[in-house]
C-alpha cells in the first residue's frame, strides 16, 4: 500500500528534488530502445499546446515535451519540478524560484519570462484554455528577477502547487502563441500529425540527469478498445492505456504481456437533479442509492478493477477519506419503503447514459433491473458520445457524469459540489457544505482540515444526489520488457507521465 | 444406293418425363435437303437440334438413335458433341440479329468455328470467309467482316450466318426458319443464296441439309424431301413433289391447300369518312420546320369510311406501325392532321378526351408484349370497361363474358393468367380488349405476324366478321399481301415512309402497279418448285436521294436521267393513286 | 469508319451533361450536409473549449471562428470559397482543410485501390465460375459462400482476421501504420488486414452481380449459337458473354467500390487507419464544418467519377452505343 | 392475400428440400421474433451468472455474456429487433425507392433528372456518417434507426426499380394503356408495378441482409438499439472480446445472423418463377 504519512508537503516547503520511482521489475534502468504507445483518444484537434490539451493523448504528448513547475507524486502530493522553491506565507501570494540551467529544446535557458507567459496566457479568452476558469484565480503573475516569479491569487488556496502540476500549466517558451513542442521536457518532437501520430526522440540535454531512458517513442491512438488490446498482444504497440476490465484476462494470459493497474479517484456517477421532481425527492434519491448492487457493479462491470464507492467523491485511499461513514448497500426492502413513502410508484423516468461515460450503460441496466422490482420504471436512453456533454450531461433528471481524478479534494468539491459551481451536477445547494469548503482552503491545521473534509463527505453522502457506486481502477497493458511503469492514481500511463520513467529491458 | 447420310429412328426428346417429340424416324440421303414442317410447338426445331445433340430448356434425348454419317449422336458427352458441332454439323438460326453476338465483329464470329476446331489458321479462315461472302453475294466482301452485326441489314446477317455455318465445310447444315424474320423481298435473295451455297458446299459436292420452316411455299423451293410434324409426332414424310402435290395425311392436306382468306364484301365509299389522315409527317428526334430529325413517315393521306377496311403494306421499316402509333396518339405528328369524324384529333395523348381514346383502338402486333403478363384475362378486359364505361361488378363480368364470346374464346379462360394462353388465344384477348371500348376505328398492327398460318387466318376471319357485324372501320397493317388484298377495300403501299400507291381492292388485285408493289407481289413464294429460279434477282444501286423517288435505287424499271433526276409525280386514275414517273398501264415514261 | 467519328462527336455532349449533373449533385450534397449538420447540438467553439468553458469564452471563440454569422451567410461564404477552389480553414485544427485532406486522401485512395485490385479479379472469378457452372454444386457453394460473406458484420470479419493473423500467428500487424517514409512492402504488409477485411465486405456483392449479369445473358440466342459452333461453355462465357455484360458488371463494381471511400469507417476504426472516413467522423464530432464539407465533396466526387467511368466502359464495350 | 398465402404454401410443399429448409429457417425466425420474449427463460437485462462468457450449460443454454447475462434470452429478444427493423427498413426502402422510380420513369425529363440527382446525393453521403449525425441530432430511437436504414437503401432500390421500370415502360402493354388514355398513376400501379415484384423481392432479400449489417455497424459505432435490448449485430459487437475464447455469447448471435440472412435469400431465390430469370 501507499504511504500517505508525508502529507505536510502540500504547504510551502515542498519535498525537494525528484521522487524515487520504485521500479516494478527487478532489472535496473537501461538506456536505449524505441516503443510505440497507444492511448484511446484521437482527434484532429490534437494539439501541441498544453493549454488546449483535452484528451489523454494530449496529456501524454505534453508531458513528453514540456515540464511543469510541480508534479504529483505517488503519494498524491505535489512535488517540485522546474520550481526549485514554491513558498507562500498567506497562501495568497506565492513565490517561485526556478531551477537554473534548464534549456529549451530549441536552445535558450528557462527564465521567469517563460513562466509568466505560460501562466498568464490561460487568461486570454481567445486562446481557449481548458484551465481558463482556474487561471482566473491568478490576479497577478510577475517576474521577480531572471529566476523568480511571484503569483498573487484572488483568495487563499493551499492547493496551488497541486494545481500547477496539471499538464495544462506546463511551461512553454515565452512568446510562443502557438506552441510547437519546444519545451524543456524529456523528449523532443520529431513528427506530429494531428489525429494520426506523434513521434518524439530523447532529449539529451534533459535537466534530470540520466533521464529519459528510451531513445524514441511513437504515440498513436487506437480508440477501439478491442483493437488496442489486439495491437498490444500482436506486438504492434508496447504500452496501452484504458484496458477494459473484461480484457484483462486476455492480457494476463499472454506470457509476454502484463497489466499495470492502480485504484483511482475516477468515477462514473448517476446524477439526480435535485432542483427538479421527482429526482429531487429525497426518498427517490435514497431509493436509488439502495437499488445499486455495488459488489455486482464491481464484479460484473469492472471485473473487480474498482473500489466500492459510497456516494461521495473521495476514495478510501485518499488522505482525507472519512472511514466513519456507513456503507450504503443494496436493500430492496428499504428502497421499496422509500418509494412508497415518497409516493413514487409508477414513476417513469429515462436515464441518459452512453459510451461517453464508462460503465454507464451497464450501470443503468443494473438500476433498471432492480428498479423494476420496487416499482420504479427507469427507461434506459443511450445517447451517442457525440454531443453527450453539451446536451445530456446534467440536462435531464437522471443522467450519468464522469469525473477524472483531480489533484486535490478541494478541486473535486469546488468543481462539482459547490452550490455556485458551473458543474454542480445535481444542482444541490448546501450552505454548510459551501462554508466548510471555503474554510478548508485557508485552514492551516492539517487535522482540522481533514475533519472539515470528512464532514463534507458526510454531507454529500447524506444529502447529495450524486450516486457513486464505485471508483474505477486504471488499467494499463504493457509488454513485459517495458519496465519502470509504476501506476499513479491520477491517470493512466503513470498519470500520463510514464515517458521519462520507463525503460526497455530487451 | 449407299446408306443414308442421316438416319433417325424412334427419337423421343423429353423435358423431365414429358415428351416434346416422340418416336420420330426419318432418313436423308447424302446431299439432299429434308424439310421439317409444322406449326410452332410441333417439335420441328427440337427434332432438328437433336441432330446436334442439343436440347433446349433442360430437355434430353430420351429414346431413339441418331446417326449422322458414321457418327452416333445420342448418349455422347458434351465434349464429344462440341467436337462435332460447328465442325461436322452446322446450324443457321432463325434470327441472325439475335444469334450474332452484338459486341463482336462479324469476321471474328464467322471464322470462330474454324478456329475452335483448329482446322485452319486465322488467315486461312479469313480468306475463306471472304470467298464465302463473295459467293453469298454480300456487298463489299473484303470489308463487311470488319463491321458489327448492327451495322448490316437483316438479310445480309442471315447470309453472313450461312458463311459462318459453311466455313468448316460441314457435312450437315441445319437451317432453322432462316428466312422467317425477313421481308419477302429479302427472303427471295437469301433463299437464292442459300440454295446456291448449299449446292456448292463441300467443294461442290453439296451439303446435306435439314430445313426447318412453317412455310410450305418456301420449303417447296428448297427441299428434296418433306417431313410434316404435328404436336411432336411425324405425320407424313416423303419426296417433296409427292407431299406437295399428293399429300396423304389430312393435316398435310390442310397445309397444302393453304387457307386463303375469303374475299370480303366491299363497303361502299359513301358517307363521310370516320377517319381521315391529311399530309401526315412524323418521326423521331427534334422537329425543325415540321420535319423531324429522323423522319419515318412523309406526307401520308387517306380516308376511311365507317365500316371500311384499309390495308397498309410495306417492308419492315416502311413506317406502317409508326402510322398506327401516330393515329393512336403515342407519337405526336410533326405535320399534318388526323381527323376523327371530321374534327381534328389532338396529336398528343394528353390533349385527347376519353371519348376520343375510346373511339380509336389500337391492337398491337405482338400479344405477348401487348398483354400485361401479370394480369388475368378478366382483369385485362375489365379494365377498359371500367375506364371507358364505368362498368364494375356483375355488369362488368357480364360484359367480359360477352367479349369472350364475341372473340370466340372459351369462358373458362377468364381467370387464367395470360401467360398460360396459346398464341391465338392471346391475340383474341388482345382484340377483345380493344372491342371492350366499343370503338369506331380499329387499328390492327400486324396482328397475325406472330401466329401460325392457320391460327392467323382464323384471327383474320374473326376481325372480318366483327367488322361486318359491328360496323367497325378497320386499318389493317400487314406484310401479308394475300390477306390485305382479300380483306381490304383499299390498300396503301408504303415505301420508306412514303406512300407510293393507294389502290382500291379491285385495282390492287389487277395487273397494273407501282414497281414497288409489283416487286412485293412477285416476291411472294408459291408452291411452284421452279418459282425461286425464275424470279428476278434484286437490284440495288446508289442511295436514296431526298426529294426523288424513294424506290429509285431498287427499281428495276427506273429510267436513268429521269427517275434519278426529277421528283416522281403523283398520278391518279382507275381507282389508283401512285407516285411514279411510269404510268401504271404503260412501261414507258409518260 | 464513320462510326468512330460520330462516336467521338457524341461523347462530348454526354460528358458535358454528366459534368453538369455532377455539379448539381455536389451542390445538393453540400446543402444536405450543411442542413443536417445544422441540426447537431453545439458548435465547433463549444466542442473545442469543452465542458469547462464559460459562455463568454465560447462567444469569443465563436466570433473568432466566424460562427456568429447566420447559417446562410456561412454557407454562401463556404460556397464562394469552394468555387474559387479554396476549401477553407479547419475550425479545429487551425490548418487549411486542403492540407488535412492531403494527409489522408492518399491513404484512403491506396486502401481503396489495393482492395479493388484484390477484390475485382476475385469477384470476377467467383461470379464467372458460378455462372459457368450454373446449377451445379459449385454454383450453390459460391452462392452460399458469398451470401455468408455478405451476412457477417465487417467488424467481426476484421476482428477474426486480427486474432488469427496478428495475435495468434503474428504474421501481419494488427493496426495499419502508414507513413510517407515507409517502404511499399511495409505499407502493403501493414495494410494487408484492412485490405483483406474490405475485400471480404465488397467481393461477395460484386461476385453475385457478376453472376447475375452473366446468367442473364446465357439464355440469349447468340449463346446457343456459339455453343452450336462447338464452343465450350467457358469459351462462350469469356469470349461472347462477358463483353456483352461488361456494362452491368462494371456498374455493380463501381457501386461497390464507391463504398470503399466513405464506408470504410469500421475498418478504419478497427485498424486505426488514418483515412478519410474517420476524418469525416472526427469533423462531425468536432463540428468542423469546412472539413466535413470537404470530406462529403470528396466522397460524392469519387462516387460520381466511378459511375462515370462505369458508364464510359459500358459505352465503349457496346458497339451499338459507341457508334451512336 | 389469402390466395397468395395458399400459393406460397402450395409452392413450398412442392419445392425441393433446400427451399423447404430455407423456408423453415425463415419461418423459425419469424416465430422467434414474434414469440421469443415469451419463451425467454430470463429477463433480457438480468444478471444471472457470476461468471462471464461461460459455456453451454443446462441452466444457461447458450452460456452467459460479457456481463453474466443469459445469452439465450438476449438472443430471443434480439431476433425481434433484427427481424422487424431489418424487414421494416428493407420494405420501407423498397416502397419509397420503387415509388420514386415509377414516378421518375413515367414522368421522364426534368423530374427524372431531379429525382436521380437526389438519389445520387443520398448514395454519396456515407450512411454510417449520416446515421452518426442524425442520431446525434435527434437522439437514438427505433423510428429513427428504421428511417436511417431505409434512407440508406432507397437509392439502391431506386436504381434497380428504375431500370426495371424503364424496360417495362417500353413494352407494348404500357403503350396500350397510354393509348387507352390511362393516367400515369394507374399505369404505374396496374401495368408496371405487378411485373416488377419478383426482381424487387430478390432485391429486398439482399437489402434485408444489408440492413442487418448496417444495424450491426451502427451498434459498433454506438448508435444501435437501446440497451438492455440489442439486435443480433449488437450482441456480436458487445461480446466481441469473447471471441478469443470462442464464447457462445459471440458465436451464437453471429451464427444467428448468418442463418437468418442466408435463409432469407435462399428462400427468395427459390421462389423466383421458373419462366423469368
Amino acid at each position: 500500500m501507499m504511504d500517505f504519512s508525508r502529507r505536510a508537503m502540500m504547504l510551502g516547503g515542498l519535498s525537494a528534488g525528484l521522487i524515487g520511482m520504485p521500479a516494478m521489475g527487478a532489472s535496473l534502468p537501461k538506456r536505449g530502445g524505441s516503443i510505440r504507445v497507444a492511448t484511446q483518444s484521437v482527434s484532429t484537434a490534437d494539439t501541441l499546446d498544453p493549454a488546449k490539451g483535452a484528451l489523454s493523448t494530449d496529456y501524454v504528448r505534453h508531458y513528453m515535451l514540456y515540464s511543469g513547475l510541480t508534479r504529483i507524486g505517488h503519494d498524491l502530493l505535489a512535488h517540485l519540478s522546474l520550481a526549485e522553491r514554491l513558498e507562500s506565507a498567506d497562501r495568497i501570494t506565492w513565490h517561485v524560484a526556478l531551477r537554473r540551467g534548464v534549456h529549451f529544446h530549441h536552445g535558450g535557458e528557462l527564465t521567469s519570462a517563460d513562466v509568466v507567459f505560460s501562466l498568464l496566457r490561460h487568461k486570454d479568452p481567445k486562446l481557449g484554455s481548458k484551465m481558463a476558469s482556474i487561471a482566473g484565480q491568478f490576479v497577478d503573475v510577475r517576474a521577480d528577477g531572471r529566476y523568480g516569479v511571484t503569483i498573487r491569487l484572488s483568495g487563499p488556496n493551499a492547493d496551488l502547487p497541486a494545481m500547477l502540476a496539471q499538464s495544462h500549466f506546463l511551461i512553454v517558451r515565452h512568446g510562443a502563441d502557438r506552441p510547437d513542442g519546444n519545451g524543456t521536457g524529456p523528449f523532443r518532437l520529431a513528427d506530429f500529425k494531428p489525429g494520426i501520430r506523434t513521434v518524439v526522440v530523447r532529449n539529451p540535454d534533459y535537466w534530470v540527469p540520466g533521464r529519459p531512458y528510451l531513445d524514441r517513442i511513437e504515440l498513436i491512438a487506437i480508440p477501439d478498445e478491442v483493437s488496442r488490446v489486439n495491437a498490444l498482444l500482436a506486438g504492434d504497440v508496447q504500452l496501452v492505456n484504458a484496458v477494459a476490465p473484461h480484457s484483462t484476462r486476455r492480457v494476463e494470459a499472454s506470457p509476454t504481456h502484463a497489466i499495470a493497474t492502480a485504484p483511482s479517484a475516477l468515477y462514473s456517477n448517476l446524477i439526480t437533479r435535485m432542483d427538479r421532481l421527482p429526482s429531487g425527492n429525497p426518498d427517490f434519491i435514497a431509493a436509488l442509492k439502495h437499488l445499486i448492487d455495488r459488489p455486482l457493479v464491481k464484479r460484473a462491470l469492472f471485473r473487480g478493477y474498482a473500489t466500492i464507492g459510497n456516494d461521495q467523491p473521495i476514495p478510501p485511499f485518499h488522505p482525507y477519506y472519512n472511514p466513519a461513514i456507513p456503507q450504503t448497500a443494496l436493500d430492496l426492502d428499504r428502497a421499496k419503503w422509500h418509494v412508497q413513502r415518497g409516493g413514487l410508484q409508477n414513476v417513469r423516468l429515462p436515464i441518459f447514459c452512453g459510451p461517453a461515460v464508462e460503465g454507464s450503460v451497464d450501470m443503468a441496466s443494473v438500476l433498471q433491473e432492480y428498479g423494476a422490482r420496487v416499482g420504479l420504471d427507469l427507461a434506459i436512453t443511450r445517447v451517442p458520445s457525440d454531443g453527450y456533454w453539451s446536451t445530456h450531461w446534467m440536462r435531464h433528471p437522471l443522467s450519468f457524469g464522469s469525473t477524472n481524478p483531480r489533484p486535490t479534494a478541494d478541486l473535486i468539491f469546488s468543481l462539482f459540489y459547490k452550490s455556485d459551481a458551473a458543474w454542480n451536477e445535481t444542482g444541490w445547494k448546501n450552505p454548510r457544505f459551501d462554508q466548510l469548503l471555503l474554510a478548508a482552503r485557508g485552514e492551516t491545521n492539517e487535522a482540522n482540515r481533514k475533519a472539515m473534509y470528512g464532514e463534507m463527505q458526510q454531507i454529500v453522502h447524506d444529502r447529495c444526489g450524486s450516486i457513486i457506486p464505485v471508483f474505477i481502477s486504471l488499467i494499463d497493458g504493457h509488454d513485459r520488457r517495458l519496465q519502470g511503469l509504476n501506476p499513479l492514481p491520477m491517470g493512466g500511463l503513470m498519470g500520463y507521465q510514464f515517458a521519462e520513467h520507463v525503460w526497455w529491458a530487451a | 444406293m449407299s446408306a443414308p447420310h442421316i438416319e433417325v429412328s424412334g427419337l423421343t426428346v423429353a423435358v423431365g418425363d414429358v415428351p416434346i417429340v416422340s418416336d420420330i424416324s426419318f432418313t436423308v440421303p447424302r446431299g439432299q435437303v429434308l424439310a421439317l414442317i409444322g406449326e410452332s410447338g410441333s417439335g420441328k426445331s427440337t427434332t432438328a437440334l437433336a441432330l446436334m445433340g442439343w436440347c433446349r430448356h433442360g430437355g434430353r434425348i430420351a429414346e431413339g438413335t441418331i446417326r449422322v454419317g458414321g457418327m452416333v449422336i445420342e448418349g455422347k458427352s458434351e465434349e464429344a458433341l462440341s467436337a462435332i458441332r460447328g465442325r461436322h454439323i452446322a446450324y443457321i438460326a432463325q434470327s441472325a440479329a439475335a444469334a450474332f453476338n452484338p459486341s463482336r465483329r462479324i469476321m471474328a464470329q464467322v471464322i470462330e468455328p474454324a478456329l475452335i476446331h483448329r482446322i485452319m489458321t486465322r488467315e486461312e479462315a479469313e480468306a475463306k470467309a471472304v470467298d464465302l461472302f463473295r459467293a453469298l453475294a454480300l456487298p463489299s466482301p473484303e470489308t463487311i467482316g470488319d463491321r458489327y452485326p448492327h451495322q448490316v441489314s437483316g438479310g445480309q446477317l442471315q447470309r453472313l450466318m450461312a458463311a459462318m455455318a459453311l466455313i468448316t465445310d460441314p457435312e450437315l447444315v441445319i437451317l432453322d426458319e432462316p428466312t422467317t424474320a425477313l421481308d419477302v423481298t429479302t427472303q427471295v435473295e437469301v433463299l437464292k443464296c442459300f440454295k446456291a451455297a448449299l449446292a456448292q458446299a463441300n467443294h461442290g459436292r453439296g451439303a446435306t441439309a435439314i430445313y426447318v420452316s412453317h412455310d410450305l411455299a418456301v420449303v417447296a423451293q428448297m427441299a428434296d424431301r418433306i417431313a410434316v410434324l404435328l404436336k411432336g409426332r411425324l405425320v407424313e414424310e416423303g419426296p417433296a413433289e409427292q407431299v406437295l402435290t399428293a399429300p396423304r395425311d389430312a393435316y398435310t392436306q390442310v397445309l397444302v391447300n393453304a387457307p386463303h382468306p375469303v374475299p370480303a364484301a366491299p363497303v361502299g365509299d359513301d358517307g363521310a369518312p370516320v377517319l381521315s389522315v391529311r399530309g401526315l409527317t412524323a418521326g423521331y428526334g427534334r422537329v425543325v420546320d415540321g420535319m423531324p430529325q429522323i423522319p419515318v413517315l412523309r406526307d401520308v393521306a387517306f380516308d376511311l369510311p365507317p365500316g371500311g377496311a384499309l390495308g397498309i403494306i410495306g417492308e419492315s421499316g416502311s413506317g406502317k406501325s409508326t402510322l398506327a402509333r401516330v393515329i393512336a396518339g403515342l407519337l405526336p405528328a410533326a405535320q399534318g392532321e388526323v381527323l376523327l369524324n371530321g374534327s381534328a384529333l389532338p396529336p398528343r395523348l394528353e390533349d385527347r378526351s376519353l371519348d376520343q381514346f375510346r373511339t380509336v383502338q389500337l391492337v398491337f402486333q405482338n400479344a405477348d408484349t401487348a398483354l400485361n403478363p401479370a394480369h388475368s384475362v378478366r382483369r385485362i378486359l375489365a379494365r377498359p370497361l371500367q375506364h371507358y364505361h364505368g362498368l364494375t361488378g356483375a355488369a362488368a363480368d357480364r360484359r367480359v363474358a360477352e367479349l369472350l364470346d364475341l372473340t370466340r374464346l372459351p369462358a373458362e379462360v377468364i381467370d387464367r393468367p395470360v401467360t398460360k394462353l396459346s398464341g391465338g388465344q392471346k391475340q383474341r384477348v388482345n382484340l377483345a380488349r380493344a372491342l371492350a371500348a366499343e370503338p369506331k376505328v380499329l387499328l390492327c398492327d400486324e396482328v397475325t405476324s406472330a401466329l401460325d398460318t392457320v391460327v392467323g387466318a382464323a384471327i383474320l376471319a374473326l376481325i372480318e366478321d366483327l367488322r361486318r357485324d359491328l360496323g367497325l372501320a378497320t386499318v389493317f397493317i400487314s406484310h401479308d399481301i394475300h390477306a390485305v388484298s382479300a380483306l381490304c377495300d383499299k390498300v396503301l403501299v408504303l415505301y420508306g415512309g412514303t406512300p407510293v400507291e393507294l389502290a382500291t381492292r379491285a385495282a390492287f388485285n389487277g395487273p397494273r402497279h407501282h414497281p414497288y408493289t409489283s416487286l412485293l407481289q412477285s416476291s411472294l413464294p408459291t408452291m411452284d418448285r421452279a418459282w425461286l429460279d425464275t424470279t428476278r434477282p434484286p437490284i440495288l444501286r446508289g442511295f436514296r436521294v431526298e426529294g426523288l423517288c424513294p424506290f429509285q435505287p431498287r427499281c428495276a424499271d427506273a429510267v436513268p436521267g429521269l427517275c434519278d433526276a426529277v421528283p416522281a409525280p403523283l398520278r391518279e386514275g382507275d381507282g389508283m393513286r401512285w407516285l411514279c414517273h411510269h404510268s401504271p398501264s404503260i412501261k414507258e415514261p409518260a | 469508319m464513320s462510326g468512330a467519328k460520330t462516336g467521338k462527336a457524341s461523347l462530348w455532349p454526354m460528358l458535358i451533361r454528366r459534368v453538369g449533373s455532377a455539379l448539381l449533385t455536389l451542390l445538393l450534397v453540400s446543402m444536405v450536409i450543411f442542413a443536417i449538420a445544422g441540426l447537431l447540438p453545439g458548435d465547433a467553439a463549444q466542442e473545442a473549449l469543452g465542458q469547462s468553458a464559460t459562455p463568454e469564452q465560447v462567444a469569443a471563440l465563436r466570433h473568432e471562428m466566424g460562427l456568429d454569422q447566420p447559417a446562410p451567410v456561412r454557407y454562401a461564404h463556404w460556397l464562394s470559397g469552394m468555387v474559387r477552389g479554396d476549401a477553407g480553414q479547419s475550425l479545429v485544427a487551425g490548418m487549411p482543410v486542403g492540407a488535412i485532406i492531403a494527409e489522408r486522401l492518399p491513404n484512403t485512395l491506396m486502401l481503396a485501390g489495393m482492395t479493388a485490385v484484390l477484390a475485382v479479379p476475385l469477384a470476377l472469378v467467383m461470379g464467372i465460375t458460378a455462372a459457368i457452372r450454373r446449377g451445379t454444386w459449385i454454383d450453390r457453394a459460391i452462392n452460399l459462400a458469398s451470401l455468408s460473406m455478405v451476412a457477417l458484420p465487417e467488424f467481426l470479419v476484421a476482428t477474426v482476421g486480427v486474432l488469427i493473423f496478428s495475435v495468434k500467428l503474428m504474421w501481419l500487424p494488427s493496426i495499419a501504420m502508414v507513413s510517407a517514409e515507409a517502404s511499399w512492402s511495409d505499407t502493403l504488409r501493414s495494410c494487408a488486414l484492412p485490405i483483406l477485411s474490405l475485400t471480404v465486405v465488397v467481393v461477395a456483392q460484386m461476385a453475385r452481380m457478376t453472376r447475375a449479369a452473366i446468367a442473364d445473358q446465357l439464355d440469349r440466342p447468340y449463346v446457343e449459337m456459339a455453343r452450336l459452333k462447338g464452343a465450350s461453355l467457358s469459351r462462350v462465357v469469356l469470349g461472347h458473354v462477358l463483353p456483352n455484360c461488361l456494362g452491368p458488371i462494371v456498374n455493380a463494381m463501381a457501386l461497390s467500390l464507391s463504398y470503399l471511400m466513405g464506408g470504410a469507417i469500421i475498418v478504419e476504426t478497427i485498424f486505426n487507419f488514418p483515412g478519410l472516413a474517420s476524418l469525416m467522423v472526427n469533423a462531425v464530432t468536432s463540428r468542423d464544418m469546412p472539413l466535413l464539407q470537404a470530406c462529403a465533396m470528396i466522397f460524392c466526387s469519387a462516387y460520381l467519377l466511378l459511375m462515370l467511368v462505369a458508364d464510359m466502359v459500358a459505352l465503349l464495350a457496346n458497339p451499338r452505343l459507341r457508334a451512336q | 392475400m389469402k390466395r397468395s398465402i395458399s400459393l406460397l404454401v402450395g409452392a413450398l410443399t412442392r419445392a425441393p428440400l433446400a427451399t423447404r429448409v430455407a423456408a423453415g429457417f425463415v419461418g423459425f425466425w419469424l416465430v422467434l421474433a414474434v414469440g421469443g420474449p415469451w419463451v425467454a427463460p430470463h429477463p433480457v437485462g438480468a444478471f444471472v451468472d457470476q461468471d462471464v462468457f461461460s459455456g453451454l450449460s443446462a441452466r444457461l443454454w447458450l452460456g452467459s455474456d460479457y456481463l453474466g447475462r443469459d445469452v439465450f434470452s438476449r438472443l430471443l429478444y434480439g431476433a425481434r429487433y433484427t427481424v422487424f427493423l431489418g424487414l421494416g427498413a428493407a420494405l420501407l426502402a423498397a416502397c419509397c425507392g420503387t415509388a420514386l422510380a415509377l414516378w421518375a420513369t413515367l414522368s421522364g425529363g426534368a423530374i427524372d433528372e431531379v429525382i436521380s440527382r437526389l438519389m445520387d446525393t443520398l448514395i454519396s453521403i456515407p450512411s454510417k456518417i449520416l446515421a452518426l449525425v442524425l442520431v446525434a441530432a435527434c437522439g437514438s430511437s427505433l423510428p429513427l434507426l428504421l428511417l436511417i436504414c431505409a434512407l440508406t437503401y432507397v437509392p439502391g432500390n431506386f436504381r434497380i426499380a428504375r431500370a426495371l421500370a424503364m424496360n417495362l415502360a417500353a413494352l407494348d402493354f404500357v403503350a396500350a394503356a397510354r393509348a387507352r388514355g390511362e393516367r400515369k398513376f394507374a399505369i404505374a400501379l396496374h401495368e408496371v408495378l405487378p411485373n416488377m415484384v419478383h426482381p424487387l423481392l430478390a432485391d429486398l432479400g439482399l437489402r434485408f441482409v444489408f440492413v442487418v449489417l448496417l444495424l450491426s455497424g451502427l451498434s459498433f459505432l454506438g448508435l444501435g438499439v437501446q440497451p438492455p435490448y440489442a439486435d443480433l449485430g449488437s450482441l456480436v459487437r458487445e461480446n466481441i472480446s469473447g471471441l478469443t475464447e470462442g464464447a457462445p455469447a459471440i458465436l451464437a448471435p453471429a451464427l444467428a445472423i448468418a442463418v437468418l440472412t442466408v435463409g432469407t435469400n435462399l428462400l427468395i431465390d427459390a421462389l423466383k418463377p421458373e419462366d423469368k430469370r
